[in-house]
């Protein structure tokens, strides 16, 4: 199943066990969502379940906050993550805020899902990696699934889930493929995953970048480094037992975002890790990130901007050596 | 532009006077109370910001008597007077303005951000505009789950030039929910007419068209008028008729907030409206009709004991405590974002 | 709802001769080059996406031809048209498609960002609405430094359901400035049919009350009628009348972006918006007024060369070089954001 | 002189030296602003140079924006800082990529004017404290006075700077004093200020962090620790040549934040420190901030929420010892 098939396969799972999820967003019904992650979903489920919006993403979002907070759990498309920026107060001043400012009266139950990421050539205003801008609002859980079968477990979790999740699916692995367990598959919010063992050293990695991760550890195999990959998978919950266990072990740490770098989330694993794992550490920790520029449209600029395998095993090889 | 639609003779009968005895009640609660706010700001109690409501109190309580218990209420930063005419606790709203620990909202709100979900009084909203998307929401849900309740959300004259109001509108008119938007047109943002920047004269009314809705203008210092039109509106939306825009023309009697004297006001526009308070002219025209004054003096000695039994169990309060900081981000009652 | 404000007939005479086969060139160019990019993407050698243009070009035009040198023009996404109706170099938007280094902004922006400063044409915004307030403040500017220029705002109908456009025009009107807003409603959003979205007929016609301006509806598929309209709009904007919005309804012959083949659209109402095609309509017209078909065959066959040269100078250039990757984030040039 | 005239002040020095800088925002003619921080402005200048907006966020930027385009300096008013999410999209997409996007053909030389952060009980939604969402978007300066002679010289070093400047005015300081110098004053961005030298240990603050950081210093210096407290007073540009002095003397690293934890400046900044200046460092770099809650409208539990001098004092004591 592909990464893209598994959004409409987690989406199916969820509307079929429970007729309070609904799905919202521009051209998502009878186009099945303008990445096709949405494909059929109207079709099975009707038109009631699945609604077609105007270009109003505060009235997307706010449809959907309104909605879970009267007993539904909506699921709104923001469509390239880019777009946040237009209904930011939506996400990060009210749809964050509401459970606390009332002091628990209000529950949110509901899920934003964005074609996050670069990759694709689309230039700076839709290709954006926008995890980082979340995981800085208090209130909202972030959620990267990095293949199909996360997808579907995870995009599950966050639909159960009673607080709002912020759903990044990542546009470059639309079109990758993986085993997605039969049946029901549900997963857990907030856990990472080691998805490759190793001593020399722990690379922390999400979304794409945990793929490009995991090729860079194939090459310095090779090469007699043994790295320890890990992909987070959530961003808040933040998962640092996971982590400091493997920095504990290693002694040595890298992160690799496709963020630009400023305030990206492996700012704040290292924070943590210098601050908790100080002990541990054999040499300093390494950030791997795209540079602090918007991200331009040509293929040979976009490639150059976004760490590559081939970046990030360079950059682990120069660190440790 | 706009047609005023509201121009019809009220209801009579027993049921009626009831509902307009209790419109008399909701309008000299608030009063009070905003006074009593106003009192306990100049002491330094309320810490943070206020909006009072004193002169626009027609509104509130003239829409809160069309509506059933189970209906949705959204409101602005301005808004003690929805909440408590949605069932909050008088006491409770006045703690919470103190930030105490037994406030609306144990003091993590303030003024700003009155919710009482028992009443369906779904939220306060300080970022101009931002409700109006949510009420959509609340309505959209009712329509779903087939409950025919039906979602109101207050806003001020400012918020028609915000980019949400326009999205909200279309939206509820083009999938035709049962939601009633009501301006409460003071003329003024904050301390900006709102004629000075705003390309029509009725700055709700007079944009109605746009989404293919009729305008309708109301007196909003006539709470019978405003009683009326709220009523017509919640009525079509209950019965699947979609939404509607009410303007309802009102003028807050001092500041924008706190620690505005509202100098920016000609003298005598002030003196006209202060003229036209809905208050004295509501009581005067029960009286007219009828009603014995000692019902009315009776509410008013209630809603004076109880704004005043209201102070004093805020300010025998605790400040809300401390430990409350990190509850209730998440809905495991934390505020745990690792493992 | 909105009257048709264009039925006026064209002017006459030798200097509007020249304007009209400046409009046919500008149509011819753009057909061309947008067939010509269409291919190229099939051959894979457009890495990003690309919105054509083709079916709407009588809007790009006519518009243009209303407009003085000085004045400011701002598009969408969807807007190869304007840039080169404002003197992009053919060449330099083909290699900014194919991201080499000659491109128009050195393949940084790609086709849904090209920008002309030398031309006025200060951008395409690939964020609907955005760019409508931006072009409200270059109108802003020009009032400011009293310069008469004009600024034109071009969009598409899915973006007046957006709180941008809402807040632009409202400011365009208060403030009364020299802009023109121009609605290239193609009957779609991306997939959707605007009017399964839209509370009105007309999303931007109307709409124009709302802000105190007149309807103006258009068919965006004359280019006489489009220069018209465009005529009148800029000459009010000039003269100090302030802005006015215009719909220009219109249809584009293929899908919404790259990918898309456009299947979601009825069989017969793309029949019949081909039949409506400005291109050879126009041609058509000025064949009929006894232009000589030479004249017109030479501007197709000149605009035929053009993209044949243009496309084989942006394939032979290089990549556009990583060396850029740090360059022009700041006014230094560089990318540095510490010391 | 206060803060809140200083604001007023350094404005009045620019628009009297350039006729292209011109002001707008809600309020800020007649009314003189909300915070009072452009009081007489209009009766100055004039109704031409000094509007007053609806409440149109996206339109007030995108004016600043297009104007900027074509000649003028504009400098928007955001009143509170919270506000930037309603025109996130003019901000973070617009604005901050339109030079790099455009390669260099377009220049935006404008200023953004918020009121930033907490202390006023006004609750979630009117008392965050930004920066760390702007310094997050590459393209964007970020500037943050916290004395009245800095809100002078800054702001004039920003309205002269051919890029977007974020300047975050503390709605905390405004009413603080100090003195400013006579004459023109501008001074440079992106550099920040030893505001106390000192052996033991580096705090590094902003804004009204850097009052509480030497308050906290104050207090420790009786107990015989001896603190270099660093104003950052810019994140963007951002002076790591005068913070890694100050760890190479010190070896020792506080970083006092306003802003809720995650992917705060100070996670940039200990992640830096943590690269660059690991084999300096003789202990874990500690973060005091707001914990990653919305702030809280109740004076005692906002006053709980903002690190106070006692608790940054606390955090160094125990982090020393
Ligand atoms: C998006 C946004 N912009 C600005 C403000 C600041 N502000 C608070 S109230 C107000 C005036 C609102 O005027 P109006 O909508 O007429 O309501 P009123 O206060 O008169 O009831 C403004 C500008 C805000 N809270 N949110
Ligand atoms: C704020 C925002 N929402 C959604 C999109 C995705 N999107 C790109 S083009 C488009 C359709 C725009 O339709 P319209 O305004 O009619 O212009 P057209 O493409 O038909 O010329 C959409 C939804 C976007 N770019 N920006
Ligand atoms: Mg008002
Ligand atoms: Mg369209």
């Amino acid at each position: 199943m592909t990464y893209r098939e598994a959004v409409a396969a987690g989406l199916a799972q969820e509307m079929a066990r429970d007729p309070s999820v609904v799905l919202i967003g521009e051209d998502v019904g009878a186009a099945g969502g303008v990445f096709k992650a949405t494909a059929g979903l109207l079709e099975k489920f009707g038109a009631r379940r699945v609604k077609d919006t105007p270009i109003s993403e505060q009235a997307i979002i706010g449809a959907a906050m309104g909605a879970a907070m009267t007993g539904l759990r909506p699921v709104a498309e923001l469509m390239f993550a880019d777009f946040v920026s237009v209904c930011h107060d939506l996400v990060a001043n009210q749809v964050a805020k509401a459970r606390y400012m009332t002091n628990g009266q209000v529950s949110l139950p509901l899920v934003v899902r964005f074609g996050n990421g670069g990759g694709l050539r689309f230039g700076a205003q839709h290709s954006q990696s926008v995890e980082s801008w979340l995981m800085a609002v208090p209130g909202l859980k972030v959620v990267v699934p990095s293949t199909p079968a996360d997808v579907v477990g995870l995009l599950a979790a966050a639909v159960r889930d009673d607080d709002p999740v912020m759903f990044l699916e990542e546009k470059a692995l639309y079109p990758t493929s993986g085993e997605v367990p039969e049946g029901e598959h549900v997963d857990e919010l907030g856990t990472a995953r080691v998805r490759r063992p190793g001593k020399d050293c722990s690379v922390i990695a999400l979304g794409t970048m945990a793929d490009r991760a995991l090729a860079a550890a194939e090459q310095l195999q090779a090469e007699g480094i043994d790295c320890e990959v890990i992909d987070l998978r959530s961003l808040v919950p933040l998962d640092m037992t996971t982590v400091a266990a493997s920095v504990a072990k290693t002694g040595r740490v890298f992160t690799v975002e496709e963020n630009p770098r400023l305030c990206g989330w492996g700012a704040e694993v290292a924070s943590i890790i210098c601050e908790e794992c100080f002990y541990d550490l054999d040499a300093p920790v390494r950030r791997i990130t795209t540079p602090h520029v918007p991200l331009p449209a040509a293929d040979s600029l976009e490639d150059a901007a976004i760490p590559s395998a081939e970046r990030v095993a360079a950059a682990i090889r120069e660190g440790l050596g | 532009m706009a047609r005023d639609t509201a121009r019809e003779p009220v209801k009579t009968g027993p049921d009626y006077l009831e509902v307009r005895l209790g419109i008399y009640r909701g309008m000299v609660r608030v009063r009070y109370f905003e006074k009593r706010a106003y009192d306990l700001f100049l002491q330094n109690l309320v810490k943070g910001t206020s909006h009072l409501a004193i002169g626009q109190e027609a509104i509130a309580a003239g829409v809160a008597a069309a509506l059933r218990p189970d209906d949705y209420v959204f409101a602005t930063y301005r808004g003690h007077a929805h909440a408590m005419l949605r069932g909050a606790p008088m006491v409770a709203v006045m703690a919470e303005l103190l930030g105490r620990e037994n406030g609306l909202m144990g003091g993590k709100g303030g003024s700003m951000h009155l919710t009482y979900t028992e009443g369906n009084f779904m939220g306060s909203y300080a970022i101009v505009g931002a409700h109006l998307p949510i009420a959509n929401g609340a309505a959209w849900s009712a329509l779903y789950r087939g409950t025919d309740q039906v979602a109101v959300a207050f806003f001020g004259d400012g918020a028609t030039n915000i980019g949400a109001f326009h999205e909200a509108l279309n939206l509820a008119a083009t999938w035709k929910l049962p939601v009633v938007f009501v301006c409460e047109n003071n003329l003024y943002m904050e301390y900006t007419p709102i004629r000075k920047v705003t390309a029509v004269e009725r700055p709700a009314a007079d944009r109605a068209s746009a989404y293919g809705l009729p305008p309708v203008l109301v007196d909003g210092n006539d709470a019978d008028m405003v009683f009326e039109t709220a009523t017509r509106a919640v009525g079509l939306a209950r019965g699947g008729g979609g939404p509607s825009l009410i303007e309802a023309v009102t003028y807050r009697h001092g500041g924008h907030s706190r620690a505005d004297p509202g100098k920016y006001r000609p003298d005598a526009e002030v003196a006209e409206w202060l003229a036209k308070d809905p208050i004295p002219r509501y009581k005067e025209r029960l009286l007219d009709e009828g009603v014995a004054a000692e019902v009315l003096e009776r509410i008013e000695a209630e809603a004076a004991a109880e704004v005043d039994q209201a102070t004093e169990q805020a300010k025998a309060a605790a400040p809300a405590h401390p430990g409350g900081l990190e509850r209730e981000v998440f809905s495991d009652g934390g505020a745990t974002w690792r493992r």
